[in-house]
């Protein structure tokens, strides 16, 4: 049945057997959607934001519902990148797709210490993200300005073994810019966007809703923007470039992939439907027979 | 746990603003103080909402919820026959197997519906269960903990029914072996200081709010002694004593 | 019944009967909504978008529905300066409430001299919508840079003798400074935010819904990032910000002016419902009373 | 023009994507080829719907509609007694009053309820009436047309009723005064081109994306002979002539 569409699609030279990857901080290290669906059968899984030391993550309200989104401030809870190198990566393994280890970090240095770390491990790829606030800028994030990443970007590269996703976030002052940058620093690929920087506020207790007052929202919702700025750095580099945001349907998946993506992944979907990664596939599989694509591969940046 | 369809075959208004919903679903694996994410909806809403096993049988599964907001208002239009998602079971429940000789039951508000399916297990467990329910003006759920129960004791905040007060000021926590309490963490928090001041064994049910439900976010992460604890997961269900409120 | 709740506020010195004003674009010059109703109910108006010249707009489909927003690409149809001078102002005089003109450009001088003439006559307020595609600069827009935005808004003031509120996009590179240039330029006030710059495919033409690729993403998806911008925008500036992104609720509106807006504008919502304006008005007095505000001005920038 | 509640009073499927709704609602103010924006939600879809007309009676309008997309889904779920949010009557309409002699009405696919209010329209104005309908293959709204027009012509694309082909191919426009036509554009061009031919006055009713319905968002807009005009407010019935098609 399905042998007549090829779904399969190379990303930075890693194969996956289909463009649908898990997206960080929204399925754990897999185990938990495990108990409901093989996710073996997703093309790969990017692992929960790990920093190089364990983190507690934020006090107070961590995630909020919106117009067709939600916005979290989970604030990179994690078990730190040496507990995931020693437990989690045999987890993840047993599933048989693409592993991605999803890295943050709040200097330069930790950066470059847990991608040494990660090199040496038995992970198939690193997604650096570069939203978190970097301590030594007065708290701005290493992913607004593109000269911050590029050097980021280019200090990791030197240390790092395996092919190397940049992370970008929505809140760039300029998207492309920053997708250049970072290709020019070595990324083997980009990944993009992350959470758009938001707010929400109490009306009662007449106190914004999160701690940390701002908090990143994700969804369909922002799936427009996310589309347009994918469309954007796709037409301008020449790494692959995974679409992330608001992807909800097997329609949303080849919109992003006419746009340019090379594969997409699949973030807050997973709370609206626990077993949208299988559902999502399927639809897939089914509409590209609807539509006449007989290898998703073709369509491709035709937008 | 699984992801389930459900239907439903009674959604009914009991209060103002509480409402009573039974759904039939395979399997039922329900354990006391376990809840569902429920929807009733398409992507309307982006999230799943967490609403406690209020009675567990053969077949189905009753839940009690309080119209708050969308979520709930929208669940409140279901009509027989409609379908609902169901995820679950999650979370840890009471451990009632470890429960032992007398117990007393403290819910608040929407926090008494959890504790009815707890009545039920403890009492078949040969365990002595007393009812604490403290409501705000109108009862709801009483009937249901009658046959479980061994004396029950009610309050409302003004006295319409039952005691006038509050329901924390009828507890004697020293003539319990455990105390389980479900409701407004403000109740928790009193009754697990009186259980600690008698070295009574208290399990309080907290509520977060959450995304996945199932342990994959940490929406739900709550810091306690032992360290970070999802509530969706490693909760709702906590010893007193653990918690860092 | 209304009278034990202030809702009146002044912005850059005029006084408005309330903080609810009609978005532009969204409202025509208020005719049609006031055959629904006495539009003179709200605060105020903002005329749909003014060129200096007469413009037809976009061709193609301009106007597409998202999850909880909607894409626009009516490329500022509108009849020109000088017609609006002519009848729009007469028409739109007659509300009673106060009159906005809502100018865009594509040049320097475009800018300068439609300013000029909407000085000398009968509006209020001058609203400078800067997300234009500024054509000596190939098209990037002047409310990107914040350098470009300062200079507009400076050639503006020179000859603008109506008090002058800048409409900030949030595609901004740093809205934040984008707002501070604005200041300083001399802006009375500012308003945010304009459209997000988005884009949607049509997968079964696998082309790109407007003729244009991207377009501007409107409505409830927005909001909690809108309100995050006016949230940031107003920590930093002295002059008044007027809210706008997503308000469809009186709920929304407080939310808004609790970050610290003066007054707020409703767009998107007038489509979803016609009404919108007088409800949420009605609505507004209502819940200040529930929630114990007898002068809505006291809540302002309680966040 | 008016933002009314209405409240449905049948919602029927009449082939496999073609349902008709009749809403009662006051005042009934439409005529022929006027169209209402409509919703049966409230923020779940930005966007009100434009449906036309089908038939307008005292105290009740006349939906028929084909489901394509989530809103037109969601319209399907209504149910008697349920309510519905009607803006309008939105747009110009046919201009009837100025139409004497023998019309020929051309309709395609959801291009033909529009036709229905304005046969009979036409008909009580002693106007001769014939009905051209094309279908895909399932007939709809046939017998709703046959009390006013005098001769009716049908066509399925693979001739599972009716004529085999295209409408068009039966229609010879220099038997009429003047001809009315709805449908998908490729027809409607048709129409017009055959129209010009023999010099027969064509209005053709045109379908646009709209946003507000009422001539303020400026979304409808096309380009005419007499410059830029609001489909929704201008039109949406355009002499063929004006059209730039
Ligand atoms: C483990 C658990 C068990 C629960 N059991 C019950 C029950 O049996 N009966 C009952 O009436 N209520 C119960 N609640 C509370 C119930 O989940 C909320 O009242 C409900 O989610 C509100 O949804 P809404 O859409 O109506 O409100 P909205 O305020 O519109 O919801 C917006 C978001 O906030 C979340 N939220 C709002 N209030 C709460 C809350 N108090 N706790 C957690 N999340 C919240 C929602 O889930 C949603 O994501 C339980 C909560 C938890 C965590
Ligand atoms: C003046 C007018 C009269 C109409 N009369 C009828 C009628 O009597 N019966 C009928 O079945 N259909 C009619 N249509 C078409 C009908 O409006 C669309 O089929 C409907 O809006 C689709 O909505 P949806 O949510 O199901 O589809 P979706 O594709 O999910 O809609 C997404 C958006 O696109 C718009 N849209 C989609 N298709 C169309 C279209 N063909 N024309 C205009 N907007 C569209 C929707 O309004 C909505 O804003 C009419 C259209 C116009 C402009
Ligand atoms: C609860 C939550 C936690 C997240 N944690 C991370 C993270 O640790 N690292 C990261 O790079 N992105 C994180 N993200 C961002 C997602 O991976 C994704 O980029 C974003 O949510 C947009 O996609 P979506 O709209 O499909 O959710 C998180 C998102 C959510 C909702
Ligand atoms: C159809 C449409 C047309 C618009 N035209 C203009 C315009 O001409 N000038 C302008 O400054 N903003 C224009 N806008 C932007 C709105 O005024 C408003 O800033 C934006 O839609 C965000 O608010 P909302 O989410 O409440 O709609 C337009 C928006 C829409 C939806
Ligand atoms: S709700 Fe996701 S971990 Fe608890
Ligand atoms: S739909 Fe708004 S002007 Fe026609």
């Amino acid at each position: 049945m399905d042998n007549d569409v090829n779904l399969s699609v190379e990303v930075a030279g890693v194969p996956f057997k289909n463009p649908l990857i898990a997206a960080s901080g929204t399925f754990g290290f897999g185990e938990e959607y495990h108990e409901l669906y093989d996710v073996g059968c997703l093309g790969g899984i990017c692992s929960k934001g790990l920093t190089l030391h364990p983190k507690d993550g934020n006090d107070g309200i961590r995630v909020w519902e919106t117009a067709s989104g939600m916005m979290n401030s989970v604030g990179l809870q994690n078990p730190g990148v040496e507990a995931f190198i020693e437990t989690g990566i045999a987890q993840m393994r047993r599933f048989g797709n693409v592993l991605i280890a999803n890295m943050g970090g709040h200097s330069m240095e930790d950066y470059v210490t847990g991608a040494t770390m990660l090199s040496a491990s038995d992970i198939d790829m690193l997604e650096l993200n570069i939203s978190c606030p970097n301590v030594k800028s007065g708290g701005m994030a290493f992913g607004i300005k593109a000269e911050v990443a590029e050097e980021v970007v280019r200090a990791v590269r030197k240390v790092c073994t395996k092919p190397l996703i940049v992370k970008l976030s929505p809140n760039a002052e300029n998207i492309v810019e920053m997708a250049l940058a970072c290709e020019r620093a070595g990324a083997d690929a980009l990944s993009l966007v992350n959470t758009f920087q938001a707010m929400a506020i109490d009306i009662r207790k007449r106190k914004p809703v999160f701690n940390n007052v701002y908090a990143g929202l994700s969804g369909a919702a922002i799936k427009p923007i996310a589309l347009r700025m994918v469309h954007a750095v796709c037409k301008q580099v020449r790494v692959p470039v995974i679409g992330i945001g608001g992807i909800y349907t097997a329609e949303d998946v080849l919109e992003f992939i006419m746009a340019g993506a090379a594969a997409v992944q699949l973030g807050t979907v997973n709370f609206n439907n626990p077993l949208a990664g299988r559902e999502v596939l399927d639809d897939l599989a089914q509409l590209c027979r609807r539509e006449g694509i007989t290898d998703i591969n073709e369509i491709r940046g035709v937008c | 746990m699984k992801y389930l369809v459900g239907e439903v075959s009674v959604n009914q208004q009991i209060t103002d603003d509480i409402w009573v919903v039974r759904v039939s679903c395979e399997p039922v694996e329900a354990k006391a103080g376990q809840f569902y994410m429920l929807k009733s909806w398409d992507t309307e809403q982006t999230l799943m909402r967490p609403i406690s096993v209020f009675k567990a049988e053969e077949g189905c599964l009753w839940f009690m919820y309080r119209v708050v907001g969308q979520g709930t208002r929208r669940m409140s239009f279901l009509e027989k026959g409609d379908a609902i998602r169901l995820l679950g079971p999650c979370g840890n429940g009471y451990p009632c197997e470890q429960i032992k000789g007398r117990v007393a039951l403290v819910g608040g508000g929407v926090g008494i519906p959890p504790l009815c399916e707890t009545a039920k297990t403890l009492q078949r467990n040969g365990v002595t269960v007393d009812a604490y329910l403290g409501y705000r003006d109108v009862l709801f759920a009483v009937e249901d903990f009658e046959p479980w129960c061994t004396d029950m004791f009610i309050s409302t905040e003004k006295g319409e029914e039952g005691y006038k007060g509050f329901i924390t000021d009828l507890l004697k926590p020293e003539q319990y072996d455990v105390v389980l309490t479900c409701g407004p963490e403000v109740m928790m928090r009193k009754v697990a200081a009186m259980c600690a001041e008698h070295d009574v064994t208290c399990y309080c049910s907290l509520e977060h709010r959450m995304a996945c439900g199932i342990g994959a976010c940490l929406g739900c992460s709550i810091r306690t002694k032992s360290g970070m604890k999802r509530v969706c997961k490693d909760g709702p269900v906590f010893l007193s004593t653990e918690l860092m409120w």
